[in-house]
């Protein structure tokens, strides 16, 4: 459903500056419905970039990101609105995650204002009907995001991002910032919501044994460049690529 | 170093810009203001009243009857060879009083620069690392009274005090260093004011941070982090906010040089405001407008010893 | 913890004063004891006394009711012309801090000539254009201070414009409109505040000054700055013609700035309240 | 006793708007040289606080009260100035965060020589450059030049871990060494702060959300809970056989185990539920679980703060 | 008889002290201070003030303001007043010690008759209004010049008077009219030092050829601030002020009360006027301008705000005049209401008043002003005050927008004619440049007349009608003539102010 061919990404320093940054070099890949894509990758090897790239954050210099054979990379402002709410996205830091001024609840309704898909009120119902599925108490709707644990801001942008009942979610690290059990909290619960909105996940991380334990196929980034890409089994078992093989083997050994 | 030098140039080249612009405002200020230059320039004795056939006759003299694109295009021409322009009023060569009183702004901004540096600083320092104390509570009172005392009310009171009830110091002139020490200090007392806050403000963020924690750590004195790790980096933004007002302490210069009898630019400008003197209007505004962007660029560029991040390429592009 | 108390009853004092003084100035038509411009030559430079609580000026006009009458002039056109900079600055800011590239660059450069020329000889070309008065205080002062606010705003822009939480928007749909209004303004009003209120005391003082080139207000309009000013003559034989505007001056600079600093804290919803942004 | 340092009964609050945050409670323990203590445990439970209460670097905000004793000094009532003397020389620190933890205007040179004082710069420098070389670092010299942005991750975290060895401490205090590194970093790390445990016979407090790692490098573990010892004992023992079932449910959140949270929030620190503090989350909770504090029962070699083993 | 030595001795010892003590006292510099640069240098048309006693001119102002003899001993003219022949005073030199002769004479007058309008902060050099008709001048003998008018010019001294006849030596200025050294004139002090905007230094000529001054060294300090110039007297940094506007009548006044202090003051030339406008309503209509005059309390605007000090008059003519005759003013507001509605009805027209902001530096004019709009407003005419820079003012004065301005004018010479011409005449350039609107025909008449007259005497009698015409038919009322302030420590003897500064050589230490 979601396709990227060849997609370059790079920064300049602005002018007169002339060097060049290229975090995503010529990446092509697939994304399979209702199925969860791992992105695996050292920090700093463009994990994040890509991920701004795909949501159309930003632009990028050549290649192709075809969402159900739709080039978004071509697409204006206001074209890009319906995709809006097909592709959602989730990201690393919770402390930063939310508008800090605002209530919870004022986070949560801004999908359902945006895209007018429910008056005022019947969205603060959805919302407060949603919560528990999402472990979520009504006390926190009305506190500010500092006041509330970092799982639980998590679970409020997971929250959010789904409310607009999206197809494919791209996670950029999101439990990278919490502890063991939360960790499990919010991957049992995006379990959960695969299974029950047939939704397809695209989850960056650096953890393997997170990537190893819940996506179906693995892409390996390094430097900005797909080395290897499989399904999960495969990869894992029999990798290719020397760096991939390095990783399995820790893997395997137990350590790490 | 490959970093600093484009970062040099992007800098030094947007300034140019600047410059134009100023150039151009300058010019305009000067004759975008009411009265006519020539009546002015004869009736300097304050008793004679020109008839318009004189006035006339000095309009053409002073080339006043020409389009304001050639006047400026003379002007700008003269003023990239060195030549300012010649006082309406009195005749003078401006460039030649410029010579003249220069120093004297100059001694008295950059005193006044070290006055702000010196007294507000060290007050921020005391300030946060005694946050919540009285000391810190007056501090910022004392902040606020800096702020809203008009600076010729300062400037009456010192010279009271100092001059005429202690006799410690000269109530006027210039010469001496002790001439310099009220009229700086009336200057600097605003700007004192805000940096003084602002400072205190960007110190306590840096004593909050990780590696200020680490650094007592590793069981390093408090002075020693304090200056060590604390100040340089809660200064930075500091820098460049001194840089914005040091406009304000020039432009500020002309009140207290009248005040203080000191016959600097601002001085100069302030009697060449008030009688139409325009190429003397013009010189000064372009000459701030320039002593400005390039004390600006002075700091932009010092940012590149500062701060590594721009020299050797950081993230801050 | 060191309880901030004493800052907080500071503040509390603060903005009760400036209370006091607002509805002064709007009760002046009944508080004021006498008319404020009502020149009375047999009775000048009056000290303090129980018919004119604080003495008469050199035109034996009371000082109270200028004061309370002056309120009025000060504090309006201060306010007037701080909300003007302030609009303007506001917009600049964004323009270049939320877009940036290349509109930022020549904004800047912009910015970088108004703040490089000298305010005086502006103010008093502006006095010069328009004749001395209301209006050409309020433009001089705009024109003077409309850059500095811009770029503050520019830089608090360009600090959140990069969190997550913008770009999380803009996956949600928003547009450029909705962000700026519905986030970034309201995350920049708390430091803007304080520079909002810095700013009103500064234009008192910016009139008060003007009035020593003879360009502040006109004669006999009350004024607390004009009123420092032309007391200056007299501030040795007659220090009360120049303690009470001063007071009052100073007073509401020092009001208004706490007004700032609570105003911030009140925005700020964030841990770090003990870090005032000035 | 000079190889380790016994708390005994520490406690520290923060006064904050809404009440006293209780972040550690009664917590005994001891750290011995040469061995590896890790501490391990949820966001909140109280780590990094005990580690900073050590060095009396915790806010102003913070009542501290209790005892920790090193070479027959109480550590938390120490006057500022021998607390100094005992920062980075005798118990070292490794910040939570490298990124943030290193000045970044500053050459590391600078960073790593201020630790070691004194007036004869040129064998400080070659000691520096071999605590560099140590750390696997090839060209210490650029290093050194470099400024922290110029570095890695990974190389930051050695560079913290060199500044808080080079002085040759008795023990270490390691707040999450390796957080936010990948793989291949996680495993230098871990072969540095062997190789250091094993030659010179430092007593590390490893505090870590990575029970990988804790599992592979700590001699004992205690896990907390609510500024509460919930359990420890040696690290093999509570990895293959939790006993309290609030380590029980922890170890089994890895991903490479089930992946089950423990079901529920942690407590407010605020209000501290009476009794056990685990017992809202409890699935084995009885009626006096919540009427009283279960005391630490020794069982085998550990010790657990449940009736179960009562 | 030793002990008769010692008596002596002891007494020739004290005369020497007392001798060095003198000597000490003479050298001890004076330090002054005034407002304005009183040298501003080489391109002023004069170098520097008159009242620094420097130059000299041929003909000077005496103590009765009439014409009095100084470098010219005497001179006389032929029957029509077309030919003058100037006796010049001899053994005088220059401080370059270039001798003062015809030469030189006729050496200044080359560089005079060069300059057209030559600016100057003390007075505007036009040669054609100082030496009206002038066709030549020659030497006759060493020291005697003839100058030759092609009209006749019978006021001739009076406009040489001082500023209109400074004589500086030859080799100090050069065929550009501008000066090439410091101006070298021959009075009892010679410029040694001055530093632009800061001081100027003088010192006792030792070889002048009169009195010689009492004091060796003298400096002058250049303060623009009235409340630094007080501060510094009050801090004994400066012994004295001097120039216009030296100090403001109420830091005059605030000096005084501190008995280190002492006053000196001397009717000065300068008259405070205020100018309607009357080239539109309601000030085009004559009586609005009388009823004004009647209305304005002028001995109470002396009394608060000048200390007493200075005469209040509707004569336009300057008291210093050798002309000037007394016409007291008359305070009657009954009838200068009773005048208003006449003109006006119930029209009332808002009046705006402009004032210099030069002027409130040394005049309390921001109190005058308000003054003035109680006095409007008890006449029922709603006013505004615009205080403005010098530039705007004097446009808006020349454009005619604006109602009353405040404003001061000196006499530029001892000539009477020039204030007549400009004020009253319908083409004097006051006239217009303030927008007057003035126009008297029996004015213009008797200027013609005075423009040719030849006799003294029925000079003085014009003069006398002008004067009263200036008092009935207002073309601006005058107000008060002021005084010159010389406040000064009571260490200095002799501080004596003068009609335009103060008595420089005459001033000692006590
Ligand atoms: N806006 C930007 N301008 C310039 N360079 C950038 C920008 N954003 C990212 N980069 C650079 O691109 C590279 C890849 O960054 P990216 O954030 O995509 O890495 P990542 O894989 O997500 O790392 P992490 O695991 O630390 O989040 C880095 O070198 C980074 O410095
Ligand atoms: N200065 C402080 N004021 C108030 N509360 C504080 C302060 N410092 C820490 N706390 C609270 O103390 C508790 C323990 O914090 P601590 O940092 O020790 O947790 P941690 O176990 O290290 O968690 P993490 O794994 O996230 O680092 C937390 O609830 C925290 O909110
Ligand atoms: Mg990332
Ligand atoms: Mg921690
Ligand atoms: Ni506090």
């Amino acid at each position: 459903m979601l396709e990227l061919r060849k997609v370059t990404k790079s920064y300049g320093r602005g002018w007169p500056f002339s060097q060049k940054i290229t975090p995503v070099k010529e990446v092509s890949f697939s994304v399979y419905p209702q199925k969860t894509t791992g992105l695996v990758g050292k920090s700093g090897c463009g994990k994040s970039t890509l991920a701004r790239c795909i949501t159309g954050l930003q632009p990028i210099d050549s290649g192709h990101i075809l969402y159900q054979d739709v080039s978004l990379n071509r697409l204006s402002f206001r074209d890009w609105l319906p995709y809006r709410r097909k592709i959602q996205m989730v990201f690393q830091h919770p402390d930063t995650a939310l508008n800090p001024k605002k209530k919870i609840l004022e986070s949560l309704k801004e999908p359902f204002r945006l895209h007018r898909i429910l008056p005022e009120r019947e969205a603060v119902q959805k919302i407060r009907e949603s919560l528990a599925f999402f472990g979520l108490t009504e006390d926190i709707l009305f506190r500010y995001p500092h006041q509330v644990s970092g799982g639980q801001i998590q679970r409020v942008a997971l929250l959010r991002a789904l409310s607009l009942q999206p197809e494919l979610l791209v996670l950029d690290e999101p439990t990278s910032m919490l502890d063991v059990s939360v960790q499990a909290q919010m991957i049992q619960l995006l379990q959960k919501i695969q299974q029950e909105f047939s939704l397809s996940m695209l989850f960056i991380s650096h953890d393997i044994h997170l990537i190893k334990a819940i996506s179906d196929q693995v892409l390996i980034m390094k430097e900005g460049r797909i080395l290897e890409q499989g399904s999960t089994e495969s990869i894992f078992s029999n990798p290719i690529h020397p760096e991939t093989k390095k990783i399995a083997d820790s893997l395997r050994v137990g350590l790490f | 170093m490959t970093y600093a030098l484009p970062y040099a140039l992007k800098k030094i080249i947007l300034a140019l810009p600047v410059l134009i612009g100023v150039s151009v405002i300058a010019f305009l200020l000067g004759v975008v203001a009411l009265g006519d230059p020539a009546r002015e320039a004869l009736s300097a004795d304050g008793v004679s009243t020109p008839t318009q056939e004189e006035i006339d006759v000095k309009r053409r003299e002073l080339g006043l009857d020409q389009s304001l694109g050639k006047q400026y295009q003379q002007w700008i021409g003269g003023i990239l060879q060195g030549d300012l322009g010649t006082s309406f009023m009195t005749n003078i060569p401006i460039a030649e009083e410029f010579r003249d009183r220069l120093p004297k702004t100059v001694a008295l901004s950059i005193s006044a620069l070290l006055l702000v540096i010196f007294l507000s600083i060290p007050l921020a320092v005391l300030m946060a690392v005694y946050q919540h104390s009285w000391f810190d509570h007056i501090g910022r009172l004392f902040s606020l009274l800096l702020i809203s005392t008009p600076g010729f009310l300062a400037a009456i009171l010192l010279m009271m005090f100092f001059s005429v009830h202690l006799r410690w110091l000269p109530t006027s002139g210039y010469g001496t260093f002790s001439h310099l020490i009220i009229p700086s200090l009336v200057l600097a007392f605003g700007t004192s004011g805000v940096i003084m806050r602002v400072n205190r403000a960007t110190l306590l963020e840096v004593l909050n941070k990780n590696y200020i924690l680490n650094a007592h750590a590793k069981g390093l004195t408090n002075p020693f982090v304090l200056y060590r790790h604390a100040l340089r980096n809660s200064l930075l933004p500091v820098i460049t906010l001194i840089g914005n007002y040091f406009g304000g302490i020039l432009g500020g210069s002309a009140i207290v040089e009248t005040i203080f009898a000191i016959p600097g630019v601002g001085r100069y400008a302030v009697e060449g405001i008030m009688s139409m003197d325009y190429p003397v209007i013009q010189a000064y505004v372009l000459f701030t407008g320039v002593v400005y962007v390039l004390f600006n660029l002075l700091i932009d560029l010092s940012y590149i010893i500062i701060d590594p991040r721009i020299r050797l390429g950081g993230d801050q592009g | 913890m060191k309880k901030n108390t004493f800052g907080k009853w500071i503040n509390r004092l603060g903005i009760l004063f400036l209370l006091l003084l607002i509805l002064m100035s709007l009760t002046a038509e009944w508080i004021a004891p006498y008319d404020p411009v009502q020149v009375d030559m047999s009775n000048r430079l009056q000290p303090p006394s129980t018919e004119h609580l604080m003495g008469t000026d050199a035109m034996g006009r009371d000082i109270l009711s200028r004061i309370i009458y002056g309120g009025r002039t000060s504090m309006i056109l201060a306010t007037a012309a701080s909300s003007g900079t302030m609009i303007i600055g506001l917009f600049v800011g964004i323009l270049g801090g939320y877009f940036g590239k290349w509109l930022d660059e020549i904004i800047q450069i912009f910015v970088k000539i108004f703040q490089s020329l000298p305010p005086l000889s502006f103010m008093l070309a502006i006095a010069g254009v328009l004749g001395p008065g209301f209006q050409s205080i309020l433009i001089a002062s705009l024109i003077v201070s409309w850059a500095d606010f811009s770029r503050v705003v520019r830089a608090e822009i360009l600090k959140i414009r990069e969190e997550s939480f913008i770009q999380g928007l803009r996956v949600l749909g928003a547009g450029h409109g909705y962000i700026i209004f519905r986030h970034i303004l309201p995350s920049i009003i708390g430091p803007f505040m304080v520079l909002f209120t810095a700013q009103v005391g500064r234009t008192i003082i910016a009139i008060a000054s003007l009035s020593y080139l003879g360009l502040g207000l006109q004669p006999p309009q009350p004024d607390w700055g004009v009123m420092i000013f032309d007391a200056k003559t007299y501030m040795r034989t007659d220090p009360h013609l120049m303690y009470f505007p001063g007071i009052f001056i100073i007073g509401f600079c020092f009001s208004v700035n706490l007004l700032g600093d609570a105003l911030r804290d009140f925005f700020d919803t964030s841990e770090r309240k003990d870090q005032p942004f000035l | 006793m000079n190889n380790r340092i016994d708390v005994n009964h520490v406690h520290v609050a923060f006064q904050t708007k809404e009440g006293l945050v209780k972040a550690v409670n009664h917590l005994s323990m001891s750290f011995e040289k040469g061995k590896v203590t890790a501490m391990i445990g949820e966001t909140g439970s109280g780590k990094s606080v005990l580690g900073l209460s050590l060095l009396q670097l915790l806010p102003d905000n913070s009542l501290v009260s209790g005892e920790a004793f090193y070479e027959n000094q109480n550590l938390l009532t120490m006057k500022a100035s021998e607390i100094r003397k005992i920062r980075g020389r005798k118990i070292a620190l490794i910040p939570q965060n490298p990124d943030t933890s290193l000045n970044p205007l500053l050459k590391i040179k600078r960073q790593l020589l201020e630790v070691v004082t004194g007036n004869h710069r040129q064998p400080i420098k070659t000691a520096i450059f071999n605590e560099l070389k140590r750390y696997h670092f090839t060209d210490p010299e650029r290093v050194a030049e470099a400024y922290p942005f110029q570095l890695s991750g990974g190389m930051k975290q050695r560079i913290l871990a060199a500044a808080a060895t080079i002085r040759q401490p008795e023990f270490i205090i390691a707040d999450e060494p390796t957080k936010g590194l990948d793989v291949l970093l996680r495993h230098e790390v871990y072969q540095i702060f062997q190789q250091m445990k094993q030659d010179t016979h430092i007593g590390f407090l490893l505090i870590t959300h990575d029970l990988i790692f804790a599992n592979h490098i700590a001699d004992h573990l205690l896990v907390l809970y609510a500024g509460e010892i919930m359990e420890s004992g040696p690290t093999q023992d509570l990895f293959t056989e939790p006993s309290h079932p609030y380590t029980k449910g922890f170890i089994e959140a890895q991903p490479y185990k089930s992946l089950t949270p423990i079901p529920g929030m942690p407590p407010s620190l605020i209000h501290l539920p009476t009794g056990c503090a685990f017992h809202p989350r409890c699935p084995y909770k009885k009626t006096l679980c919540q009427q009283e504090k279960p005391p630490l029962f020794s069982v085998n070699n550990r010790k657990v703060r449940c009736f179960l083993y009562a | 008889h030793a002990g008769s030595t010692d008596a002596d001795s002891a007494t020739s010892q004290e005369v020497e002290i007392a001798q060095e003590d003198e000597k000490d006292l003479y050298e001890k510099e004076v330090v002054l201070a005034g407002p304005r640069d009183v040298a501003p240098g080489p391109e002023d048309a004069f170098y520097m003030s008159s009242i620094l006693s420097v130059w000299e001119p041929l003909v000077a102002i005496g103590p009765d303001q009439q014409p009095a003899p100084k470098l010219a001993t005497h001179w006389e003219r032929n029957e029509d007043a077309t030919e003058w022949i100037f006796h010049l005073k001899e053994g005088v030199t220059f401080h370059d010690g270039h001798s003062f002769d015809a030469d030189a004479v006729i050496a200044n007058y080359d560089r005079y008759s060069n300059m057209h309008g030559k600016s100057s902060s003390f007075y505007t050099f036009h040669f054609d209004a100082v030496y009206p008709h002038f066709e030549s001048i020659e030497k006759i003998e060493d020291h005697q010049v003839k100058m030759i008018f092609s009209e006749p010019f019978a006021l001739l001294p009076y406009n040489m008077a001082n500023f209109g006849s400074a004589m500086y030596s030859p080799d100090s200025f050069d065929e550009t009219t501008d000066f090439t050294t410091i101006a070298q004139g021959t009075g009892p002090f010679r410029l040694v030092e001055h530093e632009r905007n800061q001081y100027v230094r003088l010192e006792a000529n030792e070889d002048y050829y009169g009195e010689k001054a009492q004091v060796k060294n003298i400096q002058i300090r250049i303060i623009p601030d009235p409340q630094t110039r007080f501060a510094a007297l009050k801090a004994e940094e400066i012994m004295g002020v001097l120039d216009l506007g030296a100090l403001t009548p109420e830091l005059t006044r605030q000096l005084l009360e501190d008995d280190r202090f002492d006053l000196s003051y001397q009717p000065s030339t300068i008259t405070h006027y205020l100018s309607c406008n009357g080239t539109r309503f309601p000030f085009n209509d004559p009586r609005m301008k009388k009823a004004l005059s009647l209305a304005i309390d002028r001995e109470l605007l002396v009394q608060e705000f000048y200390n007493g000090y200075p005469e209040p008059t509707v004569n336009i003519l300057n008291a210093a005049s050798p002309f000037a005759k007394t016409i007291s003013p008359v305070y009657d507001p009954e009838k200068a209401q009773a005048l208003v509605k006449e003109v006006l009805g119930d029209q009332t027209p808002e009046l705006e008043i402009i004032v210099p902001s030069w002027a409130l530096d040394r005049y309390p004019y921001k109190e005058q002003a308000e003054y003035l709009q109680s006095v409007l407003s008890e006449l029922g005419l709603p006013s505004s005050i615009s205080i403005m820079d010098g530039a705007a003012f004097r446009e808006r004065q020349a454009q005619g927008d604006f109602d009353i301005s405040l404003h001061i004018q000196g006499l530029p010479d001892l000539n009477p004619m020039t204030i007549f011409n400009r004020f009253m005449h319908s083409e004097g350039s006051t006239n217009i440049a303030y927008s007057l609107g003035f126009s008297n025909e029996r004015v213009d008449e008797l200027l013609a007349q005075l423009a040719v007259e030849t006799e003294l005497d029925l000079i003085k009698e014009v003069v006398d009608e002008l004067q009263s015409i200036s008092a009935e038919d207002i073309s601006t009322l005058p107000m008060f003539h002021d005084v010159t302030l010389a406040p000064h420590h009571k260490a200095l003897k002799n501080y004596e102010a003068t009609v335009y500064g103060v008595d420089l050589p005459g001033i000692s230490w006590r």
